[in-house]
C-alpha cells in the first residue's frame, strides 16, 4: 500500500511512517477545512436569499484564507482568572481527538493510514479525548456560559455515542469485521451490494435487511451529528442562549483551532457513516481504471469516490443546520435515551436473528 | 443524604444576542433549571418625557418615532390621535384611511421582525432572513411615501406630512399578492416544525387572571384567549369601517396562552392586517391630506388619556396640557414596560433556553421599555 | 507593534508585501460584535439580512466578543450603558475597532439637549474610527462606512505609526 | 357601564371624608380627587365591587404640577418649594368597559403615598418608576428603587421641573 511504496522508495521505515501519518493532515483536512468553512457560508447564504461573501478573491474565494491569516494576528487573550495550562491545552486536544480519527479511515484501495483491525473501535475511542478537550476548554475559561456549554457537552457527547457503538455493533454482528479497510472491501462491485441495500448477501436475508439497513442508517447519522454538535444539537454552542458555549473566551489562533477542529470531525463523521452504509471509497458502477486497463487510476477513482460521498453527507449537515431550529437539553437528552436507544437495541436484536438465518 | 447543590446568578448581561437589545436578565439557576429572573431595564433610557416637556406639540412627534422604533407609525398614529380628540379637530376621511393603511402596514412589518428575531432566538437563522426580505419591501413603500425606511414623522396633528407616492397602490397590490405564498412559506419552514413546537407548545403559559392583573394587553393578552383588541374595544379613527377578526390562542399545540399561540397569533394578525390594508386600498377617498393641520397648536388647559393598539399592546398617551405652546407633561403607557413585568412569573420553574424562548415570544423592544 | 520601529527602515520592500498582505486579510474579514443598542441595530440587522448583505465583504455578528475584530456601536449610548460599553471595547483582542453608527453614538443626536442620561458621543468612552451620520443611517451609508473602515485598515502600517 | 359622578356619589357615601371632590370644569375626562393615605382601600374596594370591577390599572402617572412659588437665584437657577407632585390612576374594567381616573396629590418636600401593588401586581414598576423620576414615596412598596436611572444616582429626581443636571458621572461629562 502507500506505507510499502513509499518504505521502498525512500529506505527507512520512520520516514515513511512520518509521511504517511501527515499526508491526511496536510494533504486533505486542511484543504478540506478551508473549503468546508467557505462552502458552509456560501450554502447558507445561498439558501437565505444572499450571496455570502463575495469582495475577497474572486466570488469570495480566498475567504477563508483572509480569515485564517487574519486569526494569526489576533492578541492571544489569556484572562487572568483562567487557569492556564488546561485553558491553552484544550483546543490541541479537541483537534487531536478529531484529527486522530483520520488514521484509520480508508481514503482509498491504495491509501490507508493504518490497517488496524480494531479501526471502528479506535475512531469511536478517539473521539472521546474531544469530550475531554471541551470539558477542559469550558472549565478552564472560568466563565459561566462556558462552564454551561462544557457540561451540556460533555452530557449530549457521552450519551449519544450509545447508539452509535449500537449501530457499529449491529455492522459487526452482520458483516464479521471491526477493520473498515475490510467494512469497504466487503462492500464491493456496484452500490447494491451496498450495506445501506442489504450488503452483499442473497435472497430473503437481504430482503430483510434492507429496511433495518435504512433505519440504523438514520439512527447512526443523527448521533454522530449530535456527537459533532451540529444542529439541531449545538446546544454546547448555541448562540443564542450560551453566547458561544465553551470556546466563549478563545481568541485568535486558539478559536481557529476549535473552528478547524470542528469541520475535520464533520468530514470524519461523515466518512464513517459513508464506509459503513455506502460502500466507503467503492465506486457505484465499477471503475473505469478496469475497463480501459489502467491499474493506477482504481485508487484515483476510489480517492474520488470517497470524497464525493464525504462532501455529499457534509452538505446534508450543512442544510440541516440553517433549515431545523435547536433541541433544548432535556429534549436531546430524551430524544437519546427513550427513542434512537431502545430502537437499536431491536435493530441489533432482529439483525442477530437474521444473521443466524 | 440529600446531594448539597448551590445555587448560580447568571447575568444575561446588556450584550447577549437574543435579549432584543439592552435588557440585562439577572438568572438565578439551580443547575440549568430557573429559580428566579431579575430584569434590569433602563440601559436605552432617553428620557422622552424630559423632551417633551421642552418641545412645542408637533415637534414631539419625532420623539415617539423613536420610543417603539420597530413600530415608529402606530406611536405617531398614538399620539396624533390623543392631540386631535384634546384640541377637538376633525380629520379629513382620506387621512383617517391612510393612516390605518400605513398602521396596518407597520404592525406587519413590526411582526415580521418579532417572527424573524424569535425564530434565530430557537435556532433556526433563515426565517430571520426571509421574514426581513418581505419587511424590506414594506419599508420600499413607506420610503417612497415619506422618505425614511424606519422613522417616519409622517403622522402630523390634523393631517399627514406628505399625500401618497402616484404608485403607491399599484404597489402595495403587488406586495399584498406576494406576501400571501411568503406566509404560507414561514408557516411550514417555521410554525409547524416539530421541533419548533417541541421548544415552545406549553412553555411560559401565561394564565389570563395574571395577564389582566398585570395589564398585559395586546398579542400576549390574546395568546392567552382572551379577545381584546383596541381597534373594536375602544374605537379610533376609521377602523369600524372594515371588517376582520381578531385571532385569539386557541391552545392548538398545547396549553392556551402558551408561547407557541403567542407566536401563532401574530402571524393570523398579519393575515387579517393584510384584509384590512386590501379593503382601505379598494375604497380609499380623495382629498387633501394638509387641509386640517392647524397652523399653532394651544390646546386649552386639560388632561386627555388615549390609548391606540400598537402591534405590541395598548399603546397609551396621557397627555396634560397647561395652555402654553408646550406640553405640561406626556407620559406614555408603553406595552412592551407592562409585559417585562409579568416575564420573571412566566420563567420560574423553566430552563436557560426557555428564558430565551419566552422572552422572543413576548416580543419586547426596549426603546418603549426604558422611553 | 513598536518593537518593529527601531529596526526597518521607511517601507522597505519586505515589508511593504507582507504589510499589505496582512492588511488584506485583517480588512476583508471583520467579525462583528452582534450587540446592537436601538433603532440604529434595527438598519444593521437590515444591513446584514439578505437585501444588503453584510457577508459579502466578510462581515459576520459572532456573540462573543472575544473573536470579534469591529464593535459597531449602533443607537443611543446612555450612562448606565457607557460602563458596559467601555468593558465590552476592553474585552475585545487586539487589532480592533470602532464603527459609531448613527447620530445617536456620534454626538448624542436627537438627546444632546435635554438627554440627562444619554452620553454625548460614543467617543466619550471609547477610541472611535469611523462616524456614520444619519439617524438611522440607511444600511448603504453603514456599508460605506465600512467601505472607508477597509480603507483605512489597507493603509495601516506596522512599521510607521499611522497619522 | 357606569359614568363618573356614579361612582362618585358610590365612593362618597362608602368613603365619606376621603374622597376629596369631583373636578369636572376641566376639558375631557372628569377625574376624583383622593386622600392620598387611603389610596389602597379606595382602589381594593374599585376592584372588588361587583358593579364597579375595575380588574386592570391602564396606567400610573406621576406628574408635577410645579404649583410652588418659585424663587430665581441669581444664576437664574429655578428652585421650585412648597407645591404639590401628584399621581394620576387611570384605572379600568375589562368586562364592564367603563374607565376611571383618580388622582391623589402630596406635597414636595415629604412626598409619600400607599402603594396599590397588593391590588394590581402591574403597579410595581409603574410606582418605582414615579419614584424614580419625581421622588415620590410609595409606603409598604415590595421594592422601592430606581429603575430607570443608574442605581447609584445621586443627583435628585429628573422630570421634576427644578432638575439639574451634574457636571459629571463617573468620570464622564453630563452635559453637552
Amino acid at each position: 500500500m502507500m506505507y510499502d511504496w513509499l518504505f521502498s522508495l525512500t529506505g527507512n521505515e520512520i520516514l515513511a511512517m512520518f509521511i504517511v501519518s501527515l499526508l491526511p493532515l496536510f494533504a486533505f483536512i486542511l484543504p478540506f477545512a478551508l473549503i468546508a468553512v467557505l462552502a458552509e457560508r456560501k450554502v447558507s447564504a445561498h439558501m437565505q436569499d444572499r450571496l455570502g461573501p463575495m469582495r475577497v478573491g474572486y466570488h469570495g474565494i480566498l475567504q477563508t484564507v483572509a480569515d485564517i491569516i487574519k486569526l494569526l494576528q489576533k492578541e492571544d487573550l489569556v484572562a487572568t482568572a483562567t487557569d492556564k495550562t488546561l485553558f491553552n491545552f484544550a483546543p490541541l486536544l479537541v483537534f487531536m481527538g478529531s484529527y486522530a480519527a483520520f488514521a484509520a479511515i480508508p481514503f482509498s484501495g491504495f491509501f490507508i493510514g493504518s490497517k488496524i483491525d480494531l479501526g471502528i473501535i479506535f475512531i469511536v475511542g478517539v473521539t472521546g479525548l474531544v469530550v475531554a478537550g471541551i470539558l477542559m476548554a469550558g472549565w478552564a475559561s472560568n466563565n459561566k456560559y462556558s462552564l454551561l456549554g462544557a457540561m451540556r457537552a460533555a452530557a449530549q457527547i457521552i450519551s449519544y455515542e450509545i447508539p452509535t457503538l449500537l449501530i457499529i455493533l449491529t455492522i459487526v454482528v452482520l458483516t464479521g469485521t471491526l477493520s473498515l479497510y475490510d467494512l469497504s472491501e466487503i462492500q464491493t462491485a456496484y452500490f447494491w451490494n451496498w450495506l445501506i441495500f442489504g450488503g452483499p448477501f442473497f435472497g430473503l436475508q437481504k430482503l430483510l435487511l434492507i429496511p433495518l439497513m435504512i433505519l440504523s442508517c438514520l439512527i447512526i447519522y443523527t448521533s454522530t451529528l449530535a456527537e459533532v454538535n451540529r444542529t439541531p444539537f449545538d446546544i454546547p454552542e448555541a448562540e443564542s442562549e450560551l453566547v458561544s458555549g465553551y470556546h466563549t473566551e478563545y481568541s485568535g489562533m486558539k478559536f481557529a483551532m476549535f473552528f478547524l477542529a470542528e469541520y475535520a470531525n464533520m468530514f470524519a463523521v461523515s466518512a464513517i457513516v459513508a464506509i459503513l452504509f455506502f460502500g466507503g471509497y467503492q465506486s457505484p458502477f465499477g471503475y473505469l481504471g478496469n475497463s480501459l486497463g489502467w491499474s493506477w487510476l482504481v485508487p484515483v477513482e476510489q480517492f474520488f469516490w470517497f470524497t464525493a460521498k464525504g462532501l455529499f453527507f457534509v452538505f446534508v449537515q450543512m442544510w440541516l443546520r440553517w433549515t431545523l431550529p435547536r433541541f433544548r437539553v432535556d429534549q436531546l437528552m430524551a430524544f437519546c435515551w427513550k427513542y434512537l436507544i431502545p430502537f437499536s437495541f431491536v435493530i441489533l436484536l432482529i439483525v442477530g436473528l437474521i444473521t443466524l438465518m | 443524604m440529600a446531594l448539597k447543590t448551590e445555587e448560580m446568578v447568571l447575568n444575561m448581561g446588556p450584550q447577549h444576542p437574543s435579549t432584543h437589545g439592552v435588557l440585562r436578565l439577572e438568572l438565578q439557576l439551580d443547575g440549568e433549571i430557573i429559580i428566579d429572573v431579575v430584569p434590569h431595564i433602563g440601559y436605552l433610557h432617553r428620557c422622552f418625557e424630559k423632551h417633551c416637556e421642552a418641545m412645542t406639540y408637533p415637534q414631539v412627534i419625532p420623539y415617539t418615532d423613536r420610543m417603539d422604533y420597530l413600530a415608529s407609525m402606530y406611536n405617531e398614529f398614538g399620539y396624533a390621535v390623543a392631540m386631535e380628540r384634546l384640541l377637538k379637530i376633525e380629520v379629513p376621511e382620506r387621512v383617517e384611511y391612510i393612516r390605518v393603511i400605513m398602521g396596518e402596514l407597520q404592525r406587519i412589518a413590526s411582526h415580521l421582525v418579532a417572527l424573524g428575531t424569535y425564530g434565530a432566538d430557537i435556532g433556526a437563522f433563515t426565517p430571520f432572513l426571509f421574514c426581513f426580505r418581505d419587511r424590506e419591501r414594506i419599508l420600499h413603500l413607506f420610503e417612497i411615501t415619506c422618505g425614511a425606511r424606519l422613522l417616519y414623522n409622517y403622522i402630523w396633528i390634523g393631517g399627514l406630512s406628505h399625500d401618497l407616492h402616484p404608485d403607491f397602490i399599484r404597489l402595495t397590490k403587488e406586495f399584498i399578492k406576494d406576501f400571501r405564498p411568503n406566509l404560507k412559506e414561514l408557516n411550514d419552514l417555521l410554525s409547524f416544525n416539530q421541533i419548533f413546537i417541541e421548544r415552545t407548545a406549553n412553555v411560559g403559559v401565561l394564565p389570563l387572571e395574571t395577564a389582566i392583573n398585570y395589564g398585559v394587553s395586546g398579542p400576549n393578552l390574546r395568546g392567552s384567549g382572551f379577545k381584546w383588541d383596541l381597534r373594536k374595544d375602544d374605537p379610533y379613527s376609521v377602523y369600524n369601517k372594515f371588517d376582520y377578526d381578531i385571532p385569539i390562542g386557541t391552545g392548538e399545540k398545547g396549553k392556551v396562552g402558551d408561547c407557541w399561540d403567542r407566536y401563532f397569533v401574530r402571524v393570523k394578525e398579519m393575515e387579517e392586517s393584510l384584509k384590512i390594508v386590501e379593503q382601505a386600498i379598494d375604497t380609499i377617498p380623495d382629498g387633501d391630506v394638509t387641509s386640517a393641520i392647524p397652523k399653532r397648536i394651544k390646546p386649552p388647559e386639560g388632561q386627555i388619556y388615549t390609548r391606540v393598539e400598537n402591534p405590541r399592546g395598548e399603546l397609551g398617551y396621557f397627555i396634560i396640557s397647561d395652555g402654553s405652546l408646550n406640553p405640561a407633561r406626556v407620559k406614555v403607557r408603553a406595552p412592551s414596560f407592562v409585559t417585562m413585568q409579568v416575564f420573571s412569573e412566566l420563567c420560574k420553574g423553566w430552563m436557560v433556553a426557555d428564558v430565551v424562548a419566552i422572552l422572543g415570544s413576548v416580543d419586547i423592544v426596549l426603546g418603549e421599555i426604558d422611553r | 507593534m513598536g518593537l518593529l520601529d527601531q529596526e526597518f527602515t521607511e517601507g522597505n520592500i519586505v515589508i511593504a508585501k507582507t504589510e499589505d498582505l496582512f492588511n488584506w486579510a485583517r480588512l476583508s474579514s471583520l467579525w462583528q460584535v452582534g450587540f446592537g443598542l436601538a433603532c440604529c441595530a434595527i438598519e444593521m440587522m437590515a444591513t446584514s439580512a439578505s437585501h444588503y448583505d453584510f457577508d459579502r465583504f466578510g462581515v459576520i455578528p459572532r456573540p462573543s466578543p472575544r473573536q470579534s475584530d469591529v464593535i459597531i456601536i449602533s443607537g443611543t449610548v446612555t450612562f448606565k450603558m457607557a460602563i458596559r460599553i467601555k468593558r465590552l471595547y476592553e474585552q475585545m483582542p487586539d487589532p480592533k475597532y470602532v464603527i459609531s453608527m448613527g447620530s445617536c453614538s456620534n454626538c448624542g443626536g436627537p438627546y444632546w439637549e435635554h438627554g440627562y442620561h444619554v452620553l454625548k458621543g460614543v467617543d466619550r468612552v471609547i477610541p472611535v474610527d469611523v462616524y456614520v451620520p444619519g439617524c438611522p443611517p440607511r444600511p448603504e451609508a453603514l456599508l460605506e462606512g465600512l467601505l472607508k473602515l477597509q480603507e483605512k485598515i489597507r493603509h495601516e502600517s506596522i512599521v510607521k505609526k499611522s497619522a | 357601564m357606569k359614568t363618573a359622578e356614579e361612582i362618585f356619589n358610590k365612593l362618597k357615601e362608602k368613603f365619606g371624608s376621603s374622597i376629596i371632590e369631583l373636578k369636572t370644569d376641566k376639558p375631557l375626562e372628569p377625574f376624583i380627587l383622593v386622600n392620598r393615605l387611603e389610596v389602597d382601600k379606595i382602589c381594593l374596594f374599585l376592584r372588588d365591587e361587583r358593579d364597579l370591577l375595575f380588574d386592570s390599572l391602564m396606567n400610573l402617572s406621576g406628574v408635577d404640577d410645579a404649583n410652588g412659588e418659585k424663587i430665581k437665584d441669581e444664576t437664574g437657577l429655578e428652585t421650585i418649594n412648597g407645591g404639590t407632585l401628584s399621581v394620576y390612576y387611570h384605572l379600568e374594567s375589562t368586562n364592564l368597559r367603563h374607565k376611571l381616573t383618580l388622582k391623589t396629590s402630596t406635597e414636595r418636600e415629604k412626598p409619600e403615598v400607599v402603594t396599590v401593588t397588593e391590588i394590581w401586581k402591574g403597579a410595581n414598576w409603574h410606582e418605582r418608576e414615579a419614584y424614580d423620576m419625581y421622588g415620590v414615596v410609595f409606603l409598604n412598596h415590595p421594592d422601592l428603587r430606581r429603575i430607570l436611572m443608574p442605581y447609584d444616582w445621586e443627583f435628585g429626581y429628573p422630570l421634576r421641573k427644578d432638575y439639574k443636571n451634574p457636571e459629571f458621572y463617573q468620570g464622564m461629562k453630563v452635559p453637552y
